[in-house]
């Protein structure tokens, strides 16, 4: 018998396989194609303390293997998301981590109280959102910055606290290690790409925030290689993505010292391409005579 | 459940003027036929590979026996592998898609189409009973008009450079207190025009609209227009609006 | 008329279009598809003061709209150069850049003053190959070392000395800045992604040096966006490069204020589609009116 | 001046074993015909996006009256595209390219090839003039054999199932010392085995190898193997090499 089972910051997921923030909305769209239960985790849309309402232009650009967005942190704020989404989210017997992003420090904190006392399981704290232009950005740049911040959550949260890091960050195994001195429980990475798509007619960029989050296959390559890094870095538990189409991809970020995995843009190429990497998963390890995950997890 | 993407097989894909396209699809499941109300869209997929990576939303145009008909304009690339399948090919589409136009309208209509914007607008006069007027405009050559005539009152076309029709813009020959409602689908700038001129009349007017896709089905948040009522998705709440609704910027 | 010409560190292109470094050898394979004379310049293979053999294992993976390599600077060192590429490549009537690589400082200097007295037109110094396991990599990411290095070249380097940059680096702005202040007459950038792609079945890195450098398409959003931050950020010309791969994405790196644009990977998937991309500027130039690039030349 | 990719048109396209195509090509350029020796190979893309974004190389299994034969393997996604082709699709090639087989062998020659190895060795069989035996090993089901017979003295067939011809490897019944000249192509460590088996006896042998291609005409360094002339490229100075000159790694 095979079990694709993980624990991470005490939580138990039934698989690895975890809906990325942004890529998902709160799930009611997918629950219609499959059910939720069968995820290992839903990541939910990106929250923050007020309702936003997100950017304006254009704001879903296609490159070659991927995307670039510039959604803005569209979400119903914090309140919104307690009393309209959250109780759909609990019945679906899946694992829940609420995306917290924010523009201050102080916005955090109130974020986080307000979740302590709902039956979230996680709190996925957003230090990287590219979109946003106040604070957002810097805070995933700079791993003494990083610090203060986490530093400062952590003592608000009473859940388990994951940390997610950006690609941008300046040195990405510095500031695993600075989150992970600040006390996070565990590490997600990476977030988006910063990049930029210039309209060479009307001589402009295509975004109106000039630059725009990259995600999908084309950064692939460049994810596993700072998940690898991490993972022999820090000692905390770790939830790779970046580009994630398929169960192979799954198993490389596993064997790269993941624990969980996340499924982001893959999801608008197929509502149910969780439930192939999932299955996927399944059958590799029957292929393999891996009977548990942790016989893989960082091998190489 | 829905279901995910279903692979359909090309019964036909044929050019009808330059540039534009007609493509068949029938169902590669057996006892199953697709379905969809008018204004509702399919996302398409004519690729396996990662590049082009997204699906392209492409409205219905009919759907008959369970075979769906799209009409489409090679724009870029995605389109341009389309009009590249041949007879027994296979693509994969997602739908249907969107909520679709309101078929209980009241009294005289005016269908008003420009381009390729007239592909959703043939499905809804087949589906519509009212009484009826078609405008279309087009660059230069006009299609489709055949399927129109005989179907309503009067049909209208404009050509930008008088090859067919008269020369200039549908929204020069529209009249809109002529009509109790008014639905139009085409390029941005024809739409405010059409939602301008009926507003000033106060005849209700209905709108569909096109917006980048990344999901299609209202989780990425990529295609959300400014509304009165905040920001709404084009893929779920549309992509048919009420003009008055609809902000458009400049 | 409209005129391609550009200049820069006062050689004269004939037109925008360079060709990579690493991605055209020499240029003799290539000219048996078409006369090098049209480009603007060749960058020749990176050299080293020493004949390299280069790396072992896999040296080429393709991945979603790109390629890893891991090559390790296989090159015939600078003596071979002088003796056995440069006559050859002097004759082809386009700009010749010497792309230098190396491991130490010492290294970078012997070899720069060794091409000080042929008749190669500019020196790009790569301080960015991650192929390179002792210094090379090191060069490029922090900008203090990068600056003691430029430094200490350009005193050494009796040519126009054009520093390549690598997406590495800890913040490419503040490395541009550097090497601007050391000396550097021109930046070309960027250089390859470091990446990572495992092999599922044997459970092991692809690449014996486990990363490796990922270019093509997929890297175009990014490099595009750090180009023209640095040329925002600098006033010496920009070469700009990463996944180019029509004369759409050319324009896209001129309007973000490159004065000169690289053709890399692409060489790979079409021998001449450098004259493609130079014939599409043209044309382009043509339909919108454009005499001179520098009417558009960071225009965004 | 070489021509760079040329498109070529499919008049035939057939699977003739499990996951086993023969695909040929005729030339969309009026007055031209494909040309190559036997052991050169063409760099072929079947798709026009960015992903799969590498040519495929595959050697040359036959050309006549300018159109050429190849015989492929369905391995990963570059080759599954090239299956689903259809008589009248296009697709884009580059070549001939690599040095080949050097024609002018003397003796008797053993062709040794294992499984989808037997593409370019068909070619050089029909233009070598030599007195030869082929031995050709397979996993399950034998392709091309047909047209071996009656060209060849001997023809060995090994599957590995046992299902046609002895059970096992064709290095079981391969004796070097029966011959003056030995060519092989096939997987790494098939080769391997024939050429210490050639070696330990004494017997010239050439080999045709694979490795991952970007370029195909000698500028990525990409498919460099060690030799005892220091690297050299399979897509340049190969694929195929003397046997003694190859390094093999363990
Ligand atoms: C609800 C809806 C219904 C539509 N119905 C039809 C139809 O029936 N017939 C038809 O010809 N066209 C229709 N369109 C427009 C069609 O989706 C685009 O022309 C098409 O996506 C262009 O793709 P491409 O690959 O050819 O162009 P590219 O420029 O290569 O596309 C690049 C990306 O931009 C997106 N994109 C580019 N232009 C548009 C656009 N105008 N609208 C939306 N996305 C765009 C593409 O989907 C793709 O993701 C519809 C659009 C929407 C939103
Ligand atoms: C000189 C030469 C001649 C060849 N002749 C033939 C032939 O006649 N018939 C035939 O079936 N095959 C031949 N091959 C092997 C063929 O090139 C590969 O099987 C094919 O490239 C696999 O591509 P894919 O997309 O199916 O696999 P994928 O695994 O999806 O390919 C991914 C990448 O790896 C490369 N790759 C994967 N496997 C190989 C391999 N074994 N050799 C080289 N590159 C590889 C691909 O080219 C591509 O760049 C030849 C290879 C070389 C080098
Ligand atoms: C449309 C879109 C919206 C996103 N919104 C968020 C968000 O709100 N919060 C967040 O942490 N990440 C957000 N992300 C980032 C993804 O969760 C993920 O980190 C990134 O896309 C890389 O993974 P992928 O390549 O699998 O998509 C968003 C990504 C996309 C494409
Ligand atoms: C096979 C290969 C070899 C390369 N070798 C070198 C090199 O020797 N020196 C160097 O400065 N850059 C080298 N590069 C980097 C390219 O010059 C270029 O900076 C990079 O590939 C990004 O551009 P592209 O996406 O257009 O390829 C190499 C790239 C490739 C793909
Ligand atoms: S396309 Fe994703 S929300 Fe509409
Ligand atoms: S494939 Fe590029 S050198 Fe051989």
């Amino acid at each position: 018998m095979i079990s694709t089972k993980v624990e991470i910051c005490g939580v138990e997921f039934k698989n690895p396989v975890i809906v990325a923030s942004g890529t998902f909305g709160f799930g009611r769209e997918y629950a219609e194609y499959f059910p939720l239960s069968r995820l290992g985790g839903i990541s939910s849309k990106g929250l923050t303390l007020n309702k936003r309402d997100g950017n304006k232009g254009i704001r879903i650009y296609e490159v070659a293997s991927g995307i670039m967005n510039s959604i803005g942190l569209q979400n119903p704020g914090i309140d919104g998301f307690i009393e309209n989404e959250l109780p759909f989210m609990e019945k679906q017997g899946t694992v829940i981590l609420a995306n917290v992003g924010g523009n201050t420090l102080e916005e955090y904190i109130i974020s986080v109280d307000k979740l302590n006392d709902t039956n979230i399981d996680i709190i996925e704290l957003n230090i990287s959102c590219p979109n946003v232009k106040k604070g957002g950005m810097a805070f995933g740049i700079r791993s003494k910055t990083a610090y203060e911040v986490v530093t400062e959550v952590r003592s608000a949260c009473k859940k388990p606290l994951i940390v997610k890091l950006s690609p941008n960050a300046e040195d990405i195994v510095e500031m695993a290690e600075s989150c992970t001195k600040a006390g996070a429980d565990g590490l997600s990475l990476v977030n988006t790409f910063n990049g930029m798509a210039i309209d060479i007619y009307n001589r402009k960029p295509v975004f109106n925030n000039i630059t725009a989050g990259l995600s999908g296959p084309c950064i692939k390559p460049i994810a596993l290689r700072m998940v690898y890094e991490v993972s022999k870095a820090v000692d905390i538990p770790i939830i790779g993505l970046g580009g994630i189409m398929d169960y192979g991809d799954a198993i490389e970020f596993i064997m790269a010292g993941a624990h969980c995995i996340q499924v982001g843009t893959a999801n608008f190429i197929k509502p149910d391409i969780s439930i192939d990497i999932i299955e996927g998963i399944e059958e590799f390890m029957k292929d393999e005579g891996i009977k548990s995950l942790d016989e893989i997890r960082g091998v190489v | 459940m829905k279901r995910s993407y279903r692979k359909g097989i090309i019964p036909s894909n044929i050019q009808i003027a330059p540039n534009i396209y007609e493509m068949k699809l029938a169902t590669c499941d057996p006892g199953f036929g697709f379905k969809g109300k008018p204004g509702q869209f399919y996302m398409l997929r004519g690729w396996e590979a990662m590049d082009p990576f997204l699906a392209r939303p492409i409205s219905i145009s009919d759907i008959s026996n369970g075979v769906i008909t799209f009409l489409y304009e090679v724009r870029g690339r995605g389109t341009h592998i389309f009009s590249k399948l041949k007879e027994g090919d296979v693509l994969e589409l997602l739908g249907p898609l969107g909520a679709g136009f309101d078929l209980n309208v009241k009294g005289k209509v005016a269908l008003i189409s420009g381009g390729i914007g007239i592909a959703p607008l043939i499905y809804l006069m087949k589906r519509l009973g009212n009484n009826m007027d078609f405008y279309c405009g087009f660059r230069s050559v006009p299609y489709y008009t055949d399927r129109i005539e005989g179907k309503v009152n009067n049909i209208y076309i404009t050509t930008e450079d008088g090859s067919v029709g008269h020369k200039g813009f549908v929204t020069e020959l529209f009249i809109p207190e002529k009509y109790d409602t008014v639905i139009t689908c085409g390029p941005t700038p024809m739409i405010k025009t059409v939602v301008e001129m009926c507003k000033e009349k106060n005849v209700p007017v209905y709108v569909s609209m096109e917006n980048r896709m990344a999901c299609g089905i209202g989780t990425c948040l990529g295609c959300a227009i400014e509304t009165t009522s905040g920001m709404l998705r084009v893929c779920k709440e549309g992509p048919v609006f009420s003009g008055e609704e609809v902000i458009f910027d400049d």
